[in-house]
């Protein structure tokens, strides 16, 4: 077998599945599971422990084709009658393959468009095209500007200044966030003169983001810490952050 | 009308628009017939074939366009601004296609689909402008759908997705 | 280089251009003399005299550029004047949403967000009272600023230009 193929060169645990499929010329309607599996699993023996992250896609595959594998071993149960049969239909009747051969053919339909997408880029590349010729002058009459909102100026503001091309990244250079132990002091102090803070009152809009996250982690250490109460009701509700008493 | 006069037209009609013209609405601007648009275009593409001409008709779906033959790229390229376009990695022109075909969609629809992460994909693809985000799913978390833009088209010099067939 | 070669490289350049592109510049890039290219001119003017073609070579000092010939303008009116209209439309709305929002702007500031020429959406603009002429900036050519006028804010229901805000 030809194992001087590294992992990372593939696209992902399907693409990988595709490269044995079409190396050896497997029908994707009825793919021979355990020799397909034994297949995959060697190549992602190639995957040192460093690639760890990229290999857990590969990995969660590679449970998936074991478990088909495994169900395709169970006997098949004995058809006793007709109603029985179109009950076990619904669920254990399927081919435990299906729904990786239907994930397998939505990918394949995807990877061919790339690949046509490729050869119209490459054509693209080649030739100029030329801008539209200013026309305006061919309009002599009057234009119509008739029932336009200032939503509608608001809409047409954000789609022509979306339009612009994105100008050249300037990244900001923050000063270093307060410690984290200033931080918890700052944000204790604050509560017990208050004693009950959302917490999205620790920081406003100009607040940079390292430092909400230092607030954050300051807010756990005092939960851990025994100093403060952590409630928030909903998901992506408020964190209402009260007092504890000493 | 004449074959040739036609021709002149059609020509002059391409050359002004810049992007595609469809058969059909130059059949009409014409009034004649789209066989005998097809008869023109056929025409001009056997004049423009000779080496003295450096543009050619280019066919997007069922518009006609013209741009400049492959062939002079580096003498045009030599006066004007290099063209600088990085191509796309293929995880990028994975994503690319599954977006257009299943636009609205969101990151973790088109990971289930690709079976692995696409962060980086995605943001090249924004980066470019090739896809833009629109709207969110009502769904908790609130994911951003992404859809590709008028400029993805042009990228690909197509005139509608449906230029590319998937069976 | 051979002249047919060079004409079809020049046509090429032209077309991409759009613009004027002078004779010096095309002998330049193609590394020949100015004669040689002049001799092509003269050669692709002869091929654009066919009646298969619509378009043309116009001089423009000691520059050249492509244009449609002006007898199958007609036709090109015909196919292209609505677009024009509803381009015009939304030339005029993009200009005034680029006012109001930042406002006191100049012409070449829209033009350059916009990318295409804005003359005729703000002489349209100005014409309908909607904006107005609001000094000048104190640069280099001193050009006119524009902003939107009273009326204008009326228009949109709003009291002063404080009230205007992107969100």
């Amino acid at each position: 077998m030809a194992l001087n193929v590294k992992i990372d060169t593939f696209e992902g645990p399907f693409d990988l599945l595709f490269h044995l499929i079409e190396k050896n010329q497997i029908d994707i309607y009825d793919i021979p599971i355990a020799e397909l599996t034994e297949q995959y699993l060697d190549y992602i023996d190639k995957i040192t422990e460093n690639q760890l992250d990229l290999a857990s896609e590969f990995l969660v595959m590679a449970a998936t084709l074991l478990s088909i594998k495994s169900k395709m071993l169970l006997p098949s149960m004995p058809k006793q009658d007709v109603e029985s049969e179109l009950a076990v239909a619904e669920d254990d009747g399927v081919d435990p393959r299906r729904e990786l051969m239907q994930k397998l053919l939505e990918y394949k339909k995807f990877k061919e468009i790339a690949m046509l997408l490729k050869k119209k880029e490459e054509k693209e590349e080649l030739v100029f095209k030329k801008p539209p010729e200013d026309l305006s002058s061919m309009w002599t009459d009057d234009i119509p500007l008739a029932e336009i909102t200032f939503e509608d100026l608001k809409s047409a503001f954000k789609s022509v200044m979306g339009k612009k091309k994105p100008e050249e990244k300037v990244s900001k250079i923050t000063k270093d966030p307060m410690p984290l132990s200033r931080k918890v002091i700052e944000v204790y102090q604050k509560l017990r003169q208050k004693s009950k803070i959302f917490f999205s009152r620790l920081f406003d809009k100009k607040t940079p983001k390292l430092e909400i996250i230092t607030t954050f982690l300051a807010v756990l250490e005092l939960v851990k810490m025994k100093r403060i109460n952590a409630v928030q009701e909903e998901q992506f509700g408020e964190i209402v952050l009260t007092c504890r008493e000493v | 009308m004449e074959l040739q006069e036609a021709m002149g037209i059609i020509e002059g009609v391409l050359f002004t628009s810049g992007n595609p013209v469809s058969i059909d609405e130059i059949a009409k601007a014409l009034n004649t017939s789209r066989e005998l648009v097809l008869e023109c275009v056929k025409q001009l593409e056997i004049e423009y074939n000779k080496p003295c001409h450096g543009i050619m008709i280019s066919k997007v779906g069922n518009s006609i366009r013209l741009t400049t033959k492959p062939d002079i790229f580096p003498h045009i390229e030599k006066i004007f601004k290099p063209k600088v376009r990085s191509q796309l990695s293929k995880a990028a022109l994975e994503t690319l296609a599954i977006v257009m075909f299943k636009q609205p969609i969101t990151k973790a629809e088109i990971e289930s689909i690709r079976g692995v992460n696409c962060e980086k994909a995605l943001s090249t693809l924004l980066e470019k402008n090739l896809i833009c985000e629109k709207g969110r799913l009502s769904v908790p978390g609130r994911p951003i759908l992404y859809a590709t833009t008028d400029e993805c088209l042009d990228y690909f010099g197509l005139e509608s997705i449906d230029d590319i067939s998937i069976d």
